[in-house]
């Protein structure tokens, strides 16, 4: 039992990472900066919680802001930056706060013991006060403004920037408003998410939030789907839970699991959720006049630039 | 009145547009044509924001836009549609519409909640109007991509509209339609003329621009070399040079 | 005295950080994707040159050392094109997360299954595995300062390497093709080069040389383990945005600049501190120049 | 040497060229004239094999070249010049005129079709060492037809050889267009500058919206009223 409850909850801490890399990915920006919100999160709330006394609910809300403040500040300079570049600049962000913590030493006294993140060591014995049901708290709640996104004329002007800025533009969006605001609500989230990690895990160790999980955190937007919200959750709870169906492969299960990554990529470019939505509305085309069977076939050998 | 005086751009040293002056009247469609890489792209892009003017001034209605952001340009009345479509693919083609009324909406709610407030009901019958009238409303609920190219193109312009422009820039309207569309083009624009707009119609296509225009302005490697009615824009000679070369040999 | 010698040091093995950058930057040239796997490629690379070493006593052998070598360039080869046929062929279009996502799972993959094959494989040891070469206790001086052998060595070669590549990518048809096609790839089919073919002699190229460089960094460090190539890839980041990606002169160049800084700043203050000054000089060079400060407008990309 | 029967092609969904039939005879210069978005340079990339065709078909002295990869229609000596010249700016002017014959094995006469290159456009030789992308505007569409030339066509195809460029030099190139054709070379035009295109050309066709509107000999053409009609739309 305890065995499923575990999973359970590392299924929703993924999915709240996961849904952090969307929100990002929403206005087009493909971030690998989440996993230093995250690990910033983690740290804020583990010494707010375990060295302060702070209640974890007021904990994980600065975390939050704090974190949707950093975005602010890290948003703002690289939306000058496009495409592969700000990419690297997330990749360079999550790196100096991994080094950062890697290297922070902070200790107080507590009762009898030294408590706090200290250097490479990490943080031991933080306060343990998150399980399963303050995790789906917090993700209820984000979900549903995702549920609001989704629907509402905020949603579409974010859609909208995401398809075409220039577009979006001339139709009166303010596209820098928007991409700077998404850049900070996908910071909050991960600060939410690191911040029930470490009140969930008890150790917080800056190696953890490596580019290596940075690299996850893609494969669960990629894999579920990058279009709506439900991919995400959809590909970090099948990601999750993949290894241990590959148990039976022992030490190669991860081996397997990044073939199911490839392979899911392959067959569903969009992500699971999003390319089996599109094949059904597909379907529903069919009869239309469309020219899909005159598609381009020379085209297809030719790099992008070719059909311009 | 849409104003522009003195509009300059140059790339690198290359003069895209030098000193051009255009005005247009509400209730008006200036025509505005030349042969390739004259500068009518770059006019558009200057009057919309998408580039900065070296020099020269946009006016509408005595409020400037020179060099503001495009969309605050688009906030204060002046809707454009692109030469290569830009729509909204993934989005259905009723929220293409919704998503550029968005800018207009006075009440917060209606632009992070989704409920059904009066000025939302406003927008909705609003929406439906354009549906109607761009021939729209049975693939209303699909997404844009599945649209055929003349559905995307209507669509593209029911957007702009739905900005309710004060001044409409059109880039290369007629650009793969069949004559039947281009029917169908010719007597919107006269609509939307009759309803008051102003429009620039930028277009290859003689005949629609001769037929609609009241005004044509002739730019040729960023100069205006004429301006004036149809039947004086065909006859002029500086503009039969610009379109048919040199020597005048051809009948 | 002692920062000389760690700039002596930084810029020697700078060399082998020009070789991953180059490969990487080689293959974005052409195909506009980050190959994420290009790491990974390496690592695999090193393990067979480290394998070949082990097996025949490389320990005393030069000659055992140059075979390890040129089984390493050939290992980095072949397994490029397997992530390219893998990871980047099958992908029609598509977002740009897709290329990503695969040639990370790649790279996952390949790093799981060195982390199992060191495990069972008794040639290899869990942690580090030994990569024997007589350059081990080879050691010069220069005045007072101290260069080590294998670090002279992996310098030379690397500047034979990038020597070779550079004439290739100018005095040859085929280089010149791979120019082209990293230029205008719609110019590049009109002049009746095929693109795909330039793709597949890019790929193989770029990770014989990863391969080369791999073997050279292990033979440097004295030992391999699997994640060996994420954190060059790490590095090679740094390289190329300070370059300015799809610059191959100038990958060369800071490659031996990454290198100094490196080696300096581990010297002088920590070896914590170094990845840091990396990362802030990356992020600071993005936002002040994101072209890269060693661009041209010639070079410039969008 | 080139027949076209029944061609449509475009973009993603955008149609331009409908149902397209033309023929080019060896030796002739051939000009395609039209304004602006007529399908002009859509037509050449079609035949260049760059859009694929969605119907229709593309002969080549007999040979079907409808479904055949731009690399292989360089093969066969259908060589494009195209639109924006498209001069590779960080190759030297030299290393583009050598990648001009990138499929060619015959070093001996490669120096020798350069050498001829080069004293056709004398300009070019002092250039030899710059990069692509320093020359001006009319040197460069020298470079392009040079380029094209070194890869030893059958069939030349040229893309608005005069856009953007200064008269004077417009002039020189059209004459140098007439001397590649009287070397034996076949020529396909496309051009929106009518007159010169139909003083230089000896049959010519008139595209309108993807359409042939007109077709016979340059001559007849010239005389045509129905072509001032097409451009002023009167």
């Amino acid at each position: 039992m305890a065995y499923y409850t575990a999973l359970f909850e590392i299924s929703g801490l993924n999915i709240l990472l996961a849904l952090s890399v969307f929100a990002t990915l929403m206005v087009g920006q493909f971030s690998l900066a989440q996993v230093g919100f995250w690990s910033i999160g983690a740290f804020v709330t583990a010494i707010l919680t375990t060295m302060h006394g702070m209640p974890l609910y007021s904990a994980l809300i600065i975390s939050s802001i704090l974190c949707g403040f950093i975005g602010l500040l890290l948003g703002y300079p690289c939306l000058k930056i496009k495409g592969i570049y700000l990419t690297l600049a997330t990749v360079a962000f999550a790196e100096v706060v991994r080094v950062f913590f890697n290297n922070l030493n902070y200790q107080i006294e507590l009762g009898d013991r030294m408590i706090g993140p200290a250097g490479a060591l990490g943080f031991r014995g933080v306060k343990v006060i998150a399980a399963w049901p303050e995790i789906y708290l917090v993700l209820f709640v984000i979900v549903l403004l995702f549920i609001l996104l989704a629907s509402s004329r905020l949603g579409m002007s974010i859609n909208a920037v995401r398809e075409d800025e220039t577009a979006a533009a001339a139709v009166g969006i303010n596209v820098t408003k928007i991409k700077v605001s998404m850049f900070m609500f996908g910071a909050a989230i991960a600060g939410a998410g690191g911040g029930l990690y470490a009140s969930y895990s008890s150790y917080v160790l800056a190696e953890n939030f490596s580019f290596h999980m940075a690299l996850v955190s893609i494969f669960y937007v990629a894999v579920g789907g990058m279009y709506t919200f439900s991919g995400p959750i959809v590909g970090a709870v099948v990601l999750t839970l993949l290894p241990e169906v590959f148990r039976f492969a022992a030490d190669y299960r991860m081996i397997l699991y990044g073939v199911v990554v490839i392979i899911v990529v392959i067959v569903f470019p969009r992500g699971i959720v999003d390319e089996i939505r599109y094949r059904i509305e597909q379907r529903s085309l069919r009869h239309d006049t469309f020219s899909d069977n005159k598609t381009h076939n020379k085209n297809k050998k030719l790099p992008d630039e070719g059909i311009k | 009145m849409f104003e522009v005086t003195g509009l300059s751009k140059s790339f690198g040293g290359l003069k895209a547009l030098e000193n051009l002056d255009i005005s247009v009247k509400s209730g008006e469609v200036m025509g505005l044509i030349g042969p390739n890489g004259s500068g009518k792209t770059t006019t558009i892009n200057l009057i919309t924001g998408l580039l900065k003017a070296d020099s020269g001034k946009v006016q509408l209605d005595g409020k400037d836009l020179t060099n503001k952001a495009a969309d605050i340009i688009a906030k204060l009345g002046t809707a454009r549609t692109f030469q290569n479509l830009r729509i909204f693919s993934r989005q259905t083609v009723r929220d293409n519409i919704r998503v550029a009324q968005t800018t207009l909406c006075k009440s917060v709610f209606s632009k992070f909640v989704p409920f059904l407030t009066d000025e939302e009901r406003a927008f909705r019958s609003e929406t439906d109007a354009l549906l109607n009238e761009f021939e729209l409303s049975h693939v209303s609920h699909k997404r844009a991509e599945s649209l055929s190219y003349g559905e995307k193109k209507r669509l593209e312009m029911a957007r702009a509209l739905a900005l309710k422009p004060k001044i409409l820039l059109l880039d290369e309207p007629a650009a793969g339609m069949n004559p039947l569309e281009l029917d169908w083009l010719a007597e919107t624009i006269v609509g939307l003329k009759k309803s008051g707009l102003a429009i620039i119609l930028v277009e290859h296509h003689m005949k629609l621009v001769m037929k609609i225009c009241d005004r044509i302005t002739v730019l040729n490697f960023g100069n205006k070399i004429a301006e004036g009615n149809p039947k004086e824009i065909t006859n002029n000679k500086d503009v039969i040079t610009a379109y048919l070369g040199k020597d005048h040999t051809i009948a | 005295m002692l920062v000389l010698e760690y700039a002596i040091s930084g810029l020697l093995f700078g060399a082998t950080y020009s070789l991953v950058a180059i490969g990487f930057t080689l293959i974005f040239g052409v195909l506009n994707r980050f190959n994420i796997a290009h790491g990974a490629t390496l690592m695999v690379a090193a393990f067979g040159g480290a394998t070949i070493s082990i097996l025949f006593g490389g320990k005393d052998s030069y000659i055992i050392l140059i075979a390890a070598f040129f089984s390493a360039t050939l290992i980095g080869a072949i397994v490029g094109l397997i992530v390219r046929q893998i990871a980047f062929a099958p992908l029609k279009g598509g977002s740009e997360l897709s290329p990503f996502v695969t040639s990370a799972a790649m790279a996952l993959i390949l790093e799981e299954l060195f982390v199992n094959l060191t495990q069972s494989v008794s040639i290899y040891s869990m942690e580090v595995t030994e990569f024997p070469s007589p350059l081990e206790n080879l050691v010069f001086f220069l005045g007072e300062i101290y260069i080590r052998g294998a670090y002279l060595v992996i310098f030379l070669m690397a500047l034979i390497i990038m020597g070779i590549l550079h004439w290739w990518l100018h005095h040859t048809k085929s280089g010149l093709a791979i120019r082209c096609v990293e230029e205008n790839p719609t110019a590049a089919w009109l002049m009746g080069i095929n693109g795909n073919r330039v793709e597949i002699i890019v790929f193989a190229v770029a990770s014989a040389i990863a391969g080369a460089a791999g073997c050279l960094i292990s033979v440097a460090y004295g030992t391999v383990t699997p994640f060996l190539g994420s954190n060059l890839l790490l590095v090679s980041f740094v390289v190329l945005v300070l370059a300015g990606i799809g610059s191959v002169r100038g990958a060369m160049i800071c490659g031996l600049l990454v290198g100094i800084i490196e080696t300096v700043t581990a010297g002088l203050i920590s070896a914590q501190t170094k990845e840091a000054v990396l990362f802030i000089i990356l992020f600071t060079v993005l936002l002040v120049k994101p072209q890269g400060i060693f661009a041209t407008s010639a070079t410039e990309r969008d | 040497m080139l027949e076209i029967h029944n061609l449509s092609s475009g973009y993603d969904n955008i149609p331009v060229l409908k149902s397209l039939s033309l023929k080019i005879d060896t030796g002739n210069l051939t000009a395609v004239i039209g304004p602006n978005g007529a399908g002009k340079s859509t037509l050449l990339r079609t035949i260049s094999g760059l859009l694929s065709v969605s119907d229709g078909s593309i002969m080549m002295d007999g040979i079907d070249i409808t479904k055949l990869r731009p690399d292989e229609i360089v093969g066969l000596g259908i060589i494009h010049v195209p639109e924006g010249r498209m001069i590779l700016s960080r190759l030297t002017v030299r290393e583009n005129l050598i990648m001009g014959s990138f499929q060619r094995k015959d070093n001996f006469q490669i120096n020798k079709d350069f050498d001829k290159v080069l004293s056709m456009f004398p300009i070019l030789g002092d250039r030899l060492t710059q990069l692509g992308g320093t020359l001006s505007g009319g040197e460069q569409q020298m470079l392009a037809i040079g380029r094209g030339l070194m890869a030893k066509p059958k069939l030349l195809m040229l893309d608005e050889p005069s856009l953007g460029i200064a008269p004077i030099v417009v002039e020189q190139i059209f004459n140098m267009i007439k001397q590649i054709q009287n070397e034996g070379v076949t020529i396909l035009m496309v051009e929106q500058n009518a007159a010169k295109a139909l003083n230089a050309a000896s049959s010519a066709y008139v595209l309108e919206l993807g359409e042939i509107k007109a077709s016979g000999s340059a001559k007849s053409l010239l005389l045509d009223d129905g072509i001032k009609k097409t451009y002023l739309g009167l």
